[in-house]
């Protein structure tokens, strides 16, 4: 049980690290990463509807039938979804402006429903939720550091804050959308090379 | 000519998966064979039409008046999810052919956020039926344009030497990237 | 048969409580959120229309209803008499939708004070140039009895180059303000005496 | 708070029920294999792995035409549940491995240069590939580049891919990737089911052994030493291997390369030396056998044609009967060959190798008489092959027919394998010249007779026989009289006396036999008392015709499709001798394991799909006329014979097997030929000469690796 617990909660964080590992949810990390703090903040806010999803779908599991799996699925996690678009308007009203309609897209981030599928079908909620915490969080990092990447480089500035001083001509191209593509592209192959460094049979194609 | 405004912007300048970084997953999963590419295109048109038109009713008749706007997301995933649903039983059973041409990308397209995408936007801008439609369809034959584009370009990859590390879906980004480069030359027609 | 039956009950039953979920949290956090949306949204663009921090004007607002959709109006008080109002107004028909602006009125000199815009989703470097106050600017001092035109329809804004479409947008949106105060304006008045 | 409840309440319960009843409405049948496999995935629809979605994943994956990872949602997890699941399916599927069939690599012929993409796609754009063989590897490594698994590796030694059986999970990126087309996923059933095709890489021994034996790879495993996996090659197109490395008449032989400069291999001695050394070890090679089907299938006829489909349907996982009409199995080779070329004892080690397959055996049992097609069918056969051979020995017409003392050759053959009593004689006649002919001429020397002539009315060149049979014949005092034409049987007191015959001169005809003209006056009478016709062999069709209505053609043969072998009615299967007409044992042997792959289409999908391509005659470009680069090295693999002068009188094994040593040898001479090229001597031959091709079949690996290696 120990043994699992810190297998799955580590899982998140490089076994199957979304998007890099688990090319997944690469919308939200392709749109909203243009700062370091949306980025976060989209990766928060994911990671808080992943957790909690897995946690209602794992306790939910045995009652609900096949055929209208998905549906079910896809409803419990829309009011999740609804409720941190509420929360965010509440208390993040800037950054929920910023990200604008892609937190309600969240519905449809198949990382929320691949880890429904995958794990929160088949798991208890404890364990269900360690995994939707695991992968949440390791999306927030992974988009927090393609915002970053973006923001320094594309800005000249890191969660706002001046990081090269005024005489750097930011390559302003990386804070568009082309530059979003670009960079998880690159990233994504920094990543195979680490892995076929480390000598890993299995390598995302 | 506010029409034609409308589609060119939602074909071109606001390209939905380019511009607006909409429906990528599939757009790196199906885009491998052109083939396949335009199956999905077509699937994509049809359905974002259909489900830009049931969610534009829901929430102009239902939502809007009765001030239930914090129902939106929910509503719009269920209607999307249960008519995609619907028209992939349907079909299956009246044509095998068209089933086999354009129903399969169905299921995808339920977690297509292109889809939901084009309906949250048309709720945000509040569009008439009209410019709904026109909206809907412009999208989404963007959304087409751009995996079609794609597969050509994916098509040629695969014979390409491409270093090792970069093979697969890292170089279909960047590659992606640069054609994202080339739609931003449509801003200039603002 | 009964799988059908169980099939509904489950989701039906599921979507309630979805739903009862929502309605809470909805009615809970409402308020905030309105108050959010004016600070963040209304806020900055009030704050250079009159020229005061936005907490001192956000809670001077009115809400006029027509047809069912309810327009903002902000107002200051000058000696306990309405001075200036600002109206939110859509401006139709932007490159990238309709813009949201915020139109300055000053009720005793008769004159525009400026228009700001809430927001906007126009092309960067381009129709996007409308928050630039070189633009804007030229709002300021124009009287409120005559609809504001483009000079190319032989008005006194000058277009933004390039972004014709954007200008005759934020054009538009000042018109359908200055026709909303004059159509309304005791009802606004009112409203506000009423307060 | 009500009016939101209700709403949602309201979408979701009209949702539901149009779904469930439109998926009741509107259901459609499917694989159920395919569903499941949904379930197994993850379901979230993403399209990650290029498909439309699970379902169609699923679809593609039961295909496969996709690997199994590759679902990105479900990652390794689901990968080894769908993996399992397929791998070990209850309906019959099992696993299958990539096998690339080209041998070419560095020594295949080049068009030019190239020096564009490294890839094989890329380069196949230039005027179709560097490689002038159009069905040669181009050796960039598309396949390994494709292959997830790293089961891939290109060989420095030979360009080729080499596949590594534990990695490879038989996914077919590979043969996805590969433009040529050469890499296919093969597993046991396809082995068994495949036949040659224009577009694999043959070399002219393969090509033109009726049974499609695949002879560079068994010589090339027997070079190594690997006799397990040398055999089970022959096996997989032979199964009788003891039987055929005696008699076969080896055409293989014919087309061998080697014969452009010296001799052609001992294909067949290396081949008899494999199936001795088996039988020697007294232990059976395990061959793979699918899980039970649950089909029946009826045999009819235990001859080589009939154990060969035997064998191979029960491989396939079929229940099998074979129904012999004499009291013991075998057929021809064993009641027509005689025990000095083929003994009993050894052949009993090829006919129990079909039987250990669960095969049922029923002797006694003739069809027309103990049974019909129609009783077959009426017990629950799904599918009856006919392979009742020829055995009705063609009798001359001539003057004195009914002289006791005449007999036809399969007559007098056959009595040395039955109870009834053995032919005597002092002085026989055997008319003919054909290797039963000379069977007959040989037993009856050994039978105790003075004197055998052997008459035939063409000149000798003409003569049927295989070579070595008739200087064998003649060497152990057979007299040979050629271009004589028998008249009519002469006999005294209801006792043969002898046989007039004429001397005939022979005038050319072009397209087919020469015209016989007698020699006026010639005549003479050839004194003897037994007189054997070895003049054609017959099939007796009547009581079948009559009971179950099967057509036979002029020949008196029975009449069944080439491509598929089925008669006119359905589920009935001709072949061998009763449908070709009286052939090698090897044709026989071929035309069993064609009928089993039709058998088992016809069962299991009810259609039979037709070869594609399917190799007829040999490949023009295969037929080389000089040898380059390549050393002379005389066969040293001549048959150990035992002297003339003991073989009378004697029906021990005339030939002998030759030695390992003399099989390495001998094996160690194959060119190791593909389409156009062939093992050049400046090529490091250590590395070249080895069976490169497919080392990724599975029961070769297992086979080395617990027979081979101990």
């Amino acid at each position: 049980m120990q043994q699992k617990f810190t297998d799955v909660l580590t899982a998140g964080l490089w076994k199957r690290i979304p998007p890099f590992r688990l090319v997944l949810g690469l919308c939200p990390s392709l749109a909203v990463t243009m700062s370091a703090e949306n980025g976060l903040g989209m990766g928060l806010a994911t990671a808080f509807v992943v957790t909690l999803s897995n946690g209602a779908i794992s306790s939910l599991r045995n009652v609900i039938p096949a055929k209208v799996r998905i549906a079910s699925y896809i409803v419990v996690i829309a009011t999740l979804v609804s409720i941190v678009e509420i929360l965010m308007k509440a208390f993040f009203f800037p950054l929920s402006e910023q990200l604008g309609i892609y937190i309600p897209l969240i519905v449809v981030n198949c990382i929320v429903l691949g880890r429904a599928e995958a794990f929160a079908s088949k798991n208890p909620p404890f364990i269900s939720m360690v995994d939707g915490f695991s992968v949440g969080v390791g999306y927030a990092i992974s988009l927090t550091l393609i915002g970053s990447l973006r923001e320094i480089f594309g800005a000249g500035t890191w969660f706002g804050h001046l990081v090269f001083g005024e005489a750097f001509e930011p390559m302003s191209f990386l804070v568009s959308a082309p530059g979003a593509f670009m960079t998880i592209g690159t990233l994504l192959a920094l990543q195979n090379l680490f892995s076929r460094w480390r000598g890993e049979k299995f390598i995302q194609g | 000519m506010d029409l034609v405004y409308l589609a060119i912007s939602a074909t071109f300048v606001n390209n939905i998966l380019l511009a607006q970084y909409l429906g990528n997953c599939p757009f790196l999963g199906v885009s491998k064979k052109l083939e396949t590419a335009l199956g999905m295109a077509a699937a994509v048109i049809f359905v974002s039409v259909l489900a830009a038109t049931f969610t534009w009713m829901v929430s102009t008749y239902v939502l809007r008046p009765y001030g239930l706007e914090f129902l939106q997301t929910l509503t719009f995933i269920l209607i999307i999810a249960s008519l995609v649903q619907l028209v992939e039983i349907i079909m299956k059973k009246m044509s095998r052919t068209l089933y086999n041409a354009l129903g399969v990308y169905l299921p995808l397209i339920t977690t297509n956020c292109a889809v939901m995408g084009i309906a949250l936007l048309i709720a945000k801008k509040q569009l008439p039926f009209i410019e709904m439609l026109v909206f809907a369809c412009t999208s989404a034959v963007g959304y087409g344009l751009a995996l079609v584009l794609f597969a050509g370009h994916r098509e040629r990859l695969q014979i390409s030497a491409v270093p090792e590390s970069l093979q697969g879906t890292s170089i279909a980004l960047i590659t992606a990237g640069i054609m994202a480069l080339a739609f931003m030359g449509f801003k200039g027609m603002a | 048969m009964s799988e059908i039956i169980r099939m509904v009950v489950v989701l039906s039953v599921i979507a309630g409580f979805s739903a009862a979920a929502l309605t809470t949290a909805n009615i809970q956090l409402g308020p905030r959120v309105d108050a959010q949306i004016d600070l963040y949204v209304r806020g900055p663009a009030l704050e250079r229309l009159f020229h005061k921090p936005a907490k001192d004007v956000l809670g001077n607002k009115v809400v006029i209803d027509v047809d069912g959709v309810g327009i903002p109006v902000f107002y200051t008080l000058q000696d306990k008499v309405v001075s200036t109002l600002a109206i939110e107004a859509i401006g139709k028909g932007g490159f990238g939708g309709d813009l949201k602006l915020m139109v300055g009125i000053d009720l005793i000199k008769e004159r525009q004070t400026g228009i700001e815009v809430v927001s906007h989703s126009e092309t960067p470097g381009l129709g996007a140039r409308i928050v630039e106050i070189a633009f804007r600017r030229q709002w300021q001092g124009l009287p409120i009895d005559t609809p504001v035109a483009l000079t190319a329809d032989g008005g006194a804004i000058d277009a933004i180059s390039g972004a014709s479409t954007t200008s005759r947008a934020a054009v538009n949106g000042t018109n359908s303000a200055l026709d909303f105060v004059r159509e309304r304006k005791a009802e606004i008045l009112k409203l506000i005496a009423e307060r | 708070m009500t009016a939101p409840i209700l709403l949602l309440v309201g979408i979701a319960f009209v949702a539901a029920i149009i779904l469930g009843i439109a998926a009741r409405v509107f259901y459609v049948e499917e694989d159920p294999r395919i569903e499941a496999v949904v379930d197994l995935l993850p379901g979230a629809n993403c399209g990650g792995c290029g498909q439309a979605g699970c379902s169609s994943a699923a679809e593609a994956m039961v295909k496969g035409e996709i690997p199994v990872n590759s679902c990105v949602v479900g990652g390794n997890e689901a990968a080894e549940a769908v993996g399992t699941f397929l791998g070990y399916d209850v309906t019959g599927a099992e696993p299958t491995l990539a096998c690339a069939t080209c041998e070419g690599g560095y020594r295949a012929a080049r068009k030019y240069n190239y020096s564009g993409l490294q890839d094989c796609r890329a380069a196949l754009q230039l005027y179709h590939g560097f490689i002038r063989c159009e069905n040669g590897c181009l050796g960039m490594g598309s396949c390994r580049n494709a292959c997830k698994f790293g089961a891939i590796q290109m060989s420095s030694a030979t360009g080729l891919p080499v596949f590594d059986p534990e990695r490879c999970v038989g996914c077919g990126s590979c043969v996805a990737a590969c433009p040529k087309g050469i890499i296919s996923l093969v597993g046991e059933q396809t082995k068994i089911l495949h036949w040659n095709q224009y577009t694999q890489c043959l070399s002219p021994c393969r090509q033109r052994c009726p049974a499609q034996i695949n002879i560079p790879k068994y010589l090339a495993h027997a070079r190594k030493g690997e006799y397990a996996a040398a055999l089970l090659t022959v096996k997989a197109n032979n199964p009788l291997a003891i039987a055929t490395g005696r008699v076969c008449p080896e055409l293989c032989g014919t087309e061998c390369r080697r014969q452009l400069q010296d001799d052609s291999l001992a294909i067949n001695a290396v081949k008899r030396f494999l199936a001795d050394w088996e039988r020697e070890s007294g232990e059976r090679l395990k061959v793979p056998v699918a899980p039970d089907t649950g089909h029946r299938v009826a045999i009819v006829g235990g001859g080589p044609s009939g154990l060969a489909a035997a064998y191979y349907l029960a491989r396939l996982g079929h229940r099998v009967e074979i129904f012999e009409m004499m009291p013991k199995l075998g057929g021809m080779p064993l009641y027509g060959i005689p025990e000095y070329r083929l003994s009993e004892e050894q052949y009993n080690w090829d006919i129990d190798g079909v039987l250990e397959l669960g095969v049922k055996a029923h002797t006694g049992v003739a069809l027309g008489k103990d049974i019909t097609i129609r009783s077959l069918k009426a017990v629950g056969f799904e599918a009856v092959y006919l392979a009742i051979g020829l055995w009705h020995g063609r009798l001359l017409p001539f003057e004195g027919k009914e002289l006791p003392g005449i007999y036809s050759g399969i007559d007098y053959l056959r009595r040395f394998h039955t109870e009834e009593e053995i032919i005597t004689g002092q002085r026989f006649v055997i008319i003919g010249a054909g290797n039963v002919a000379m069977d007959c001429a040989r037993s009856a020397l050994r039978a105790g007779a003075s004197k055998v002539i052997l008459i035939f009315r063409f000149s000798r060149e003409l003569m049927e026989a295989n070579p070595h049979e008739i200087t064998d014949a003649e060497n152990e005092g057979v007299t040979m009289r050629c271009l004589l034409s028998p008249v009519r049987f002469i006999g005294e007191d209801n006792q043969l006396t002898g046989i007039e015959v004429e001397q005939v001169t022979l005038k050319a005809n072009p397209g087919g036999m020469p015209d016989v003209t007698p020699i006026e006056g010639s005549k003479e009478i050839i004194p003897c008392d037994v007189v054997i016709q070895a003049v054609g062999q017959a099939a007796d069709l009547d009581a079948i015709v009559e009971a179950d209505g099967i057509e036979k053609t002029r020949f008196s043969t029975i009449d069944a499709d080439e491509e598929t072998l089925q008669t006119n009615i359905p589920g009935v299967f001709a072949g061998g001798d009763c449908f070709t007409g009286p052939r090698l044992l090897v044709e026989a042997v071929a035309s069993g394991r064609f009928a089993a792959r039709s058998i088992h289409y016809y069962i299991t999908t009810g259609e039979i799909p037709p070869i594609e391509d399917r190799q007829r005659e040999m490949m023009p470009p295969a037929m080389v006329d000089s040898l380059t680069n390549v050393k002379q090295i005389a066969t040293r693999a001549v048959k150990p014979m035992i002297p003339v002068q003991e073989r009378i009188g004697d029906f021990r094994e005339v030939e002998g097997t030759i030695s390992e040593e003399q099989c390495r040898s001998e094996a160690g001479r194959c060119l190791n030929c593909g389409i156009y090229c062939y093992d050049q001597d400046e090529l490091p031959s250590s590395e070249t000469r080895t069976a490169t091709s497919c080392p990724n079949e599975p029961h070769i690996v297992e086979k080395e690796k617990d027979t081979v290696a101990g």
